[in-house]
């Protein structure tokens, strides 16, 4: 198996794991993480995918730097948003570890 | 089996561990934490996939910025769940 | 003249960007010759793809598949021309609307702007990874829209709305990942060929993948649980902007993916959006007959009018006039509900009260606004002349030369369901009003803008022939 | 229950998922064999950066547009006035350490910047070295969080938008949008580079600086 397959099935993974944390409930700071690592996954698989016969592929490289860019602003977005919300789920979660 | 492949191997392997780890974290701030060394994985992971420009994006980008602001984040919340001044 | 097609495109992320420079709730008048500019090029595109058939653009001069090209056929110039049609009086209103309101409107001008161009640019992309960049513009200025200068629940509905469309958009971005694994493309024009033979699994994994990204987008039921807090919620030009354009803009890209290159993919599940369309139709239409609050009714409305759009798709491999419904529907409802949330805006103004049972009385003090609402009102009905009976009676034409029967009833129903949360709003307007309010003078421009905005949807009825020419050419593709 | 569900759904897909990228035949020559043919043609010697900045460019015009975007939404959930006052003692071996760091990362960010044309590196590289050594020079004290953005902010972020907007309707004279003529597309590349370089950097350090309470609690 080559590198590319093999990073694209972790990939695979990572995404479905985030997305699963995106879309159960829980505190929104918890949520936003799961969010970058199914972003990360969907990238992994894009780059992965194309390089799974060896050789490097700059298109799909180009693309993940325009994904990272594009996860880091939603992420600033939506911090913004949990931040002014007061995070109800950061208050339940903090009291066992204070 | 190339060193190449082991080493792969053991990334993908640590890749996916940290990721669930991230995930499935008691606290926010071990998830914090944890999300920041799974996005130093991924930087070694792009430079395994011979994309030095991801891997250097992915670690001040990835890692680096967003990691600040989740950091950040988490103490400002903190203080707030903790009735500050 | 030169090519209005760039223009559509760079212009409205000039006056955006030049909206934030010159500072916090600075940039109405520039947004407005904007948009009225873009409305201009937009009519001159129509005509050139009238006259000259769809039209290819390669930006940057390379060409697919190494470059990103643009492709604009009848429906994507009708988007195009919807869209700034629409945006104009909405902003016109928001001009009004913010003129006093401090901390929400600091940032409409340059986020209108965004959401126009990452319209404007979706409409046209025709490039997979592309488009994904598009949808995320879109979304990321809807969400900021919606919590612009927000209380707790106005934020919480923006939060809630954020994770749904970064989830569709994760969604959608897998697909293109595996599209491009699967087929080493991203250029629609090229994938047309490649996916019409044998394709393999990870092609049907990434249809499913994006359809569903941008049924999520779109708030097809069950994934609209976000729309009705989030629509219900913002500052009224906001909801008016994402209620008439925003979710048009991810379903024009499921209707465009799905006639085009999904479609040998996807023969064997057109049941599927049909079914969940029905279900939005009945389950949004009582949500809206059993709510309290005015937006929140308009909202549920969404909900259901969404639904009519995705009714046709089976029908759409047979039959030519299931195009026509859709787009007739999404025309009319795009005005009508732009006009409806605009009407609505105003009573709240005016009566600062914002249920159902504070309407009591607005047949007096606002006969215009009341008018327009009912104008608005009977294109969502699909009662005739408007354009929503248009629509509703194509699509009951198809159904019935498919021998679809449900569809037929469930058109009918929705109808009736309409009639009643209209209808229950209408008379509460009559009814007298408790004496002791302060009169608020209702902004004129405010009247005027939902107004029009209404007529339009009812005249769309008659006028609708040029539309269908407009948009024939896309069958043949 | 809803745990559950999900968890059973996350299984089925990655099942499903896995078995089709395993069942994916092997790849064609793809696109690199058409980036290689006209790199010549694109000004610059690194791939990446020819696939960003001059065959895929539009894409990244509208990726900046995401970040402002992001950012306009973070200002306006933002409340109006935030007072930032500067904030309670830090390490000093923080203080000394941002000090040496700071000029050392601006380098870094130029290097970058420059180097981007031949080899890894390049206007988001560099923005988010320089944007990483805001968010230090921030944690140690020796800048304060933004409050609101004022006038030399606000032509700062949207400046490199503006020139790669310019720079792409300038082009509409000699064919289409954002077509570089060959001759002159390494150095239009080098001024849209070195604008989105300032741009981002604002932009990437605005995200958190806007964001950040520290120092702004008395």
């Amino acid at each position: 198996m080559s590198t590319g397959m093999l990073f694209a099935l972790v990939g695979a993974l990572l995404f479905t794991m985030g997305a699963a944390g995106v879309a159960l409930p829980g505190a929104p700071l918890r949520r936003i993480v799961a969010f970058n690592v199914m972003g990360s996954g969907a990238l992994l698989v894009l780059v992965g995918l194309a390089q799974r016969g060896g050789g490097v592929d700059p298109v799909p490289q180009a693309m993940v730097l325009t994904g990272i860019v594009v996860a880091v602003a939603a992420t600033a977005l939506a911090l913004a948003l949990a931040r002014r919300l007061g995070a109800p789920g950061a208050r339940a979660a903090s009291g066992d570890d204070d | 089996m190339t060193v190449g492949l082991v080493f792969d191997l053991l990334l993908a392997g640590t890749l996916l561990w940290s990721a669930w780890r991230t995930l499935a974290a008691p606290t926010p701030e071990r998830a914090v934490i944890l999300f920041i060394v799974f996005g130093l994985l991924m930087a070694l992971a792009w430079a395994r996939l011979s994309a030095p420009d991801i891997a250097l994006a992915e670690a001040a980008i990835g890692a680096g910025l967003t990691g600040a602001l989740l950091l950040d984040a988490l103490g400002t919340l903190r203080r707030r769940a903790g009735g500050g001044p | 003249m030169t090519d209005p097609l760039p223009w559509l495109v760079v212009l409205p992320l000039a006056w955006a960007s030049v909206a934030f420079l010159l500072g916090p709730g600075r940039g109405a008048v520039l947004a407005a010759f904007g948009v009225a500019l873009q409305c201009a090029l937009a009519f001159e595109l129509a005509a050139r793809v009238q006259a000259a058939g769809a039209l290819r653009y390669a930006v940057g001069g390379w060409g697919s598949p190494l470059g990103i090209d643009w492709y604009v056929d009848g429906l994507a110039v009708l988007m195009l021309g919807l869209t700034q049609v629409v945006a104009l009086p909405l902003l016109l209103y928001a001009r009004s609307y913010f003129g006093h309101a401090g901390a929400a409107g600091r940032y409409f001008w340059p986020l209108a702007g965004f959401l126009i161009g990452g319209m404007n640019a979706l409409f046209v992309s025709a490039d997979l990874f592309n488009l994904y960049v598009t949808l995320e513009i879109v979304g990321l200025a809807a969400v900021g829209l919606v919590a612009a200068g927000g209380g707790a629940a106005q934020l919480a509905a923006a939060l809630r709305y954020l994770f749904a469309t970064l989830l569709g958009s994760g969604a959608f971005l897998l697909g293109v990942a595996l599209i491009y694994g699967a087929c080493g493309t991203v250029s629609i024009e090229l994938l047309g060929p490649l996916l019409a033979g044998e394709a393999p699994r990870a092609v049907y994994v990434a249809v499913v993948l994006m359809s569903v990204g941008l049924f999520l987008k779109t708030a097809l039921f069950p994934f609209h649980y976000w729309l009705p807090p989030a629509h219900g919620g913002a500052a009224v030009p906001v909801s008016a902007l994402l209620s008439a354009l925003v979710i048009k803009a991810s379903f024009y890209l499921l209707l465009r993916l799905w006639l085009d290159i999904f479609a040998p993919l996807v023969q064997p599940l057109a049941w599927l959006p049909a079914v969940l369309g029905s279900a939005a139709i009945l389950w949004g239409s009582w949500q809206a007959v059993r709510a309290e609050h005015l937006k929140l009714l308009v909202a549920w409305s969404t909900v259901a009018q969404i639904g009519y759009l995705f009714l046709a798709f089976p029908l759409l491999a047979t039959q030519a006039a299931a195009l026509d419904a859709v787009v007739f529907q999404t025309v009319s409802h795009a005005l009508a509900k732009a006009a409806m949330f605009a009407a609505t805006g105003v009573v709240i103004h005016v009566t600062g009260n914002d249920t159902v049972a504070g309407v009591a009385g607005v047949a007096q003090r606002l006969p215009l606004t009341l008018f327009a609402f009912a104008l608005a009102g009977v294109t969502l009905m699909g009662l005739p002349p408007s354009g929503g009976f248009l629509a509703k009676w194509l699509l009951i034409d198809a159904a019935l030369a498919e021998g679809a029967w449900p569809l037929v009833l469930v058109v009918l129903l929705g109808g009736l369901l309409a009639a009643w949360y209209v209808f229950r709003v209408l008379r509460q307007a009559f009814l007298l009003a408790p004496p002791t309010e302060v009169a608020v003078r209702a902004p004129r421009l405010m009247e005027w803008s939902a107004l029009l905005l209404a007529a339009a949807s009812v005249a769309l009825g008659v006028r609708g022939i040029e539309l269908a020419r407009l948009i024939a050419p896309v069958g043949a593709s | 229950m809803r745990r559950g569900a999900v968890g059973v759904a996350a299984l089925l897909f990655a099942g499903v998922l896995i078995g089709a990228l395993l069942g994916l035949p092997a790849p064609g020559a793809g696109l690199p064999p058409l980036v290689t043919a006209q790199m010549g043609n694109s000004g610059v010697t690194h791939p990446v950066t020819a696939v960003l900045l001059n065959f895929r460019g539009y894409d990244t015009l509208l990726e900046v547009a995401v970040l402002l975007v992001a950012l306009l939404g973070l200002l306006a959930v933002q409340r109006s006035e935030r007072a930032v006052a500067p904030g309670a003692a830090v390490e000093p071996v923080l203080q000394t350490l941002a000090r040496r760091a700071a000029p050392l990362m601006v380098v870094v960010g130029v290097y970058l910047l420059w180097a981007g044309a031949s080899r890894p590196g390049g206007a988001f590289q560099a923005a988010a070295v320089l944007a990483a050594g805001a968010v230090l020079a921030h944690l140690a004290r020796l800048l304060p969080a933004w409050s609101a953005p004022r006038a030399w902010l606000r032509t700062g972020i949207t400046g490199g938008f503006l020139v790669f907007l310019a720079v792409a309707v300038a082009l509409l004279g000699g064919g289409a949008l954002l077509q570089y003529p060959p001759a002159h597309a390494g150095l239009l590349i080098l001024l849209i580079e070195a604008g989105l370089t300032v741009s981002l950097a604002l932009l990437l350090a605005g995200l958190f600086l806007f964001l950040s309470e520290e120092g702004t609690r008395r």
